[in-house]
């Protein structure tokens, strides 16, 4: 980094962005989408499997594995093509000097138990802002997605996922 | 909107609008998730290799799938896909551009429905037709 | 002309044409018809958009040609290859190849749209073999009849498989 | 399914069943294909970005190592008790056909609000025996006979 560059510092503005709520976005919770998760993380519990499994052990349907919350819905022109997330307009909206960018960490909090057949209604908001100054500055976000049951209302889980910016 | 394509307009040896494709080895791995299909000759070089195969190549059915949307896109709302289906004769491999194409090879009227016959196929940038195939739409007709 | 090669059908495959397979479930879903029009490449929002499909008629999202719903999948059943594949009998070629796919659709007796549960049955039609390039093939053609949750059928598939 | 842990029955210093597995390239597909992260990172082998990260191979998914955090969580509440929240940092990056193992630990016990929650030290832990992905996490247990 050249000398002549004023070494970077979270500004008022950039603050200000904490607690924006975005536009909420449907997430659907799926019987197929359920397994597949299951699948993908190599595990044979039939509780992510078989419905009539998942009732005589009191659940409504097959249970989401932890660390799965829904499938955003997918719009051409809408999602990101490769995570599938959804673009949105409203919500924060920070200008990062860094190029560099890493996965920082993953926190679920649960409220109820999400099931197939769940559809979510999600927003997301700026929870935290964090510099780590040094020789290379490493600027944390976290970003939180707050999920609620479309039926009920209630809400289900709250995810944080914090990215590293360096 | 699209627009409406009736059948009084289509005749035989008419080629229908092209649909181009290239696929990413991410779409592979898109389409992976969509069928199914997880055998590893479509994402993972050195199993295909070890199979004899020179690279990765692109599923039989997703070319069979874009011979579908190729169709669905010309057809337009009043139009319905009857049938659809191809051989696979050739291998196409992830970045290399796909052209799908269809030829009208007859049209009819049968118990008020118009129908459309087609061939239709994929294409190499080479000329090789690698998923040979026919096709029957109904269309709409005017008034 | 060379000696043809010893046929490889025996009786108990030629037993087994036009005999019905286990029935298997198949689960359309409004995000699995999304995913496999986002795979394909597909632009009608009729594939994607409930509003959109509603709009022009249809009872929800419309499952895009070739998908016909994702198979309820149970974990340690055997390899779950393509329906029916392997069934009860065993030919002596090593290679196989996917000759073709060929999907009929029947709209008149139900559009395929996101909540419906399919039935594919499956079975062999024929057992053929012929002399190619690759020396003595068999090319063994499945009719796939997909039936929709009112019990009218609304798809058929043909495939066929070449060992050789 | 193992049995069903009740609160009286764990204690400080319990470590959960280990979970090991070695993802390959179908693995991951498969976990893209679950989890919606499409990212060429975890299967393409000439994907341009790998290399300013001074990678030569595929990485695996930091959330593919947190769900196997999550079912050895899971494992450990069972299907009468409730994971309450857990959460992981990435420390390091495992790459494909290598074996993670999943490890976990009870760091203490309490009651809150009329639920009987225990806490958890979560990792996983590569094959030289670094925790790539430390965390921690709280399920709230049935009591026998309630």
């Amino acid at each position: 980094m050249p000398d002549t560059e004023t070494a970077f510092q979270i500004t008022d503005e950039m603050r200000a962005q904490i607690g924006i709520e975005s536009e909420p976005w449907t997430y659907e919770v799926t019987t197929t989408s359920v397994r597949m998760y299951a699948r993908g993380i190599g595990s044979e519990d039939p509780i992510h499997y078989d419905v009539d499994f998942a009732k005589q052990q009191g659940f409504r349907s097959i249970v989401a594995p932890l660390g799965y919350i829904g499938t955003p819905v997918y719009l051409p022109g809408s999602n990101d093509p490769t995570f599938g997330f959804p673009r949105r307009a409203s919500g924060p909206h920070l200008n990062i000097p860094f190029k560099g960018l890493l996965d920082g960490g993953t926190e679920t909090e649960y409220f109820d138990v999400i099931c197939a057949g769940d559809v979510l209604e999600e927003t997301s908001h700026l929870a935290d802002l964090k510099l780590r100054e040094g020789a290379r500055p490493m600027l944390f976000i976290t970003n939180e997605s707050v999920y609620k049951d479309k039926a009920t209302g209630k809400v289900v889980a709250k995810q944080r996922l914090t990215s590293i910016h360096m | 909107m699209t627009h409406q394509v009736f059948f009084e307009d289509v005749h035989e040896g008419d080629e229908i609008p092209q649909l181009r494709k290239n696929c990413s080895t991410q779409q592979l791995v898109l389409w992976a998730a969509a069928s199914g299909d997880f055998y590893q000759i479509h994402y993972d070089k050195d199993f295909a290799q070890a199979t004899g195969l020179k690279g990765l190549i692109v599923h039989g059915a997703l070319k069979n799938a874009f011979l579908a949307q190729l169709l669905h896109d010309w057809i337009g709302e009043g139009g319905q896909v009857r049938r659809f289906g191809c051989s696979y004769r050739g291998m196409d491999e992830p970045g290399q551009d796909i052209l799908c194409r269809g030829v009208v090879t007859k049209t009819y009227t049968r118990d008020g429905k118009h129908y459309v016959d087609l061939d239709v196929w994929t294409e190499r940038p080479d000329g090789k037709r690698t998923s040979p195939g026919t096709a029957t739409v109904t269309l709409p007709g005017r008034g | 002309m060379a000696q043809a090669a010893p046929s490889v059908i025996t009786d108990e495959m030629r037993a087994l044409v036009g005999v019905d397979g286990p029935p298997l479930t198949l689960e359309v879903e409004k995000a699995n018809c999304r995913m496999f029009a986002r795979a394909v490449g597909h632009t009608d929002r009729i594939f994607y958009d409930e509003d959109a499909a509603r709009a022009r008629g249809y009872r929800s999202i419309v499952a895009p040609p070739g998908f016909l719903g994702t198979p309820v999948f149970h974990p340690g059943a055997a390899a779950q290859g393509p329906p029916g594949a392997g069934r009860g009998y065993s030919v002596p070629y090593r290679r196989v190849l996917n000759g073709g796919t060929e999907y009929e659709y029947l709209p008149e007796n139900g559009v395929v749209c996101a909540g419906d549960t399919i039935t594919a049955v499956s079975r062999i039609s024929s057992f053929e073999e012929t002399e190619g390039s690759l020396g003595p093939m068999l090319i063994t053609t499945r009719e796939t009849t997909y039936t929709n949750q009112h019990g009218a059928v609304v798809a058929k598939m043909r495939g066929t498989m070449i060992q050789y | 399914m193992a049995q069903q842990a009740y609160f009286e029955d764990v204690e400080v210093g319990q470590q959960l069943p280990p979970i090991k597995i070695t993802p390959d390239k179908q693995q991951l597909v498969k976990f893209a294909a679950g989890s919606g992260d499409f990212n060429p990172l975890h299967f393409d082998e000439k994907f341009p970005m790998l290399k300013p990260m001074g990678l030569t191979e595929n990485i695996v998914h930091g959330r593919f190592k947190y769900a196997q955090v999550g079912r050895a969580v899971f494992a450990f509440a069972g299907y009468k008790g409730r994971v309450k929240r857990f959460g992981v940092s990435y420390r390091g990056m495992d790459l494909l056909n290598r074996e993670i193992t999943v490890g976990g630990v009870v760091t203490a016990k309490r009651e809150e609000n009329g639920e009987h929650l225990v806490d958890l030290d979560v990792w996983t832990e590569d094959a030289e025996g670094k925790k790539t992905t430390p965390g921690t996490a709280v399920v709230a247990l049935p009591k026998r006979g309630s």
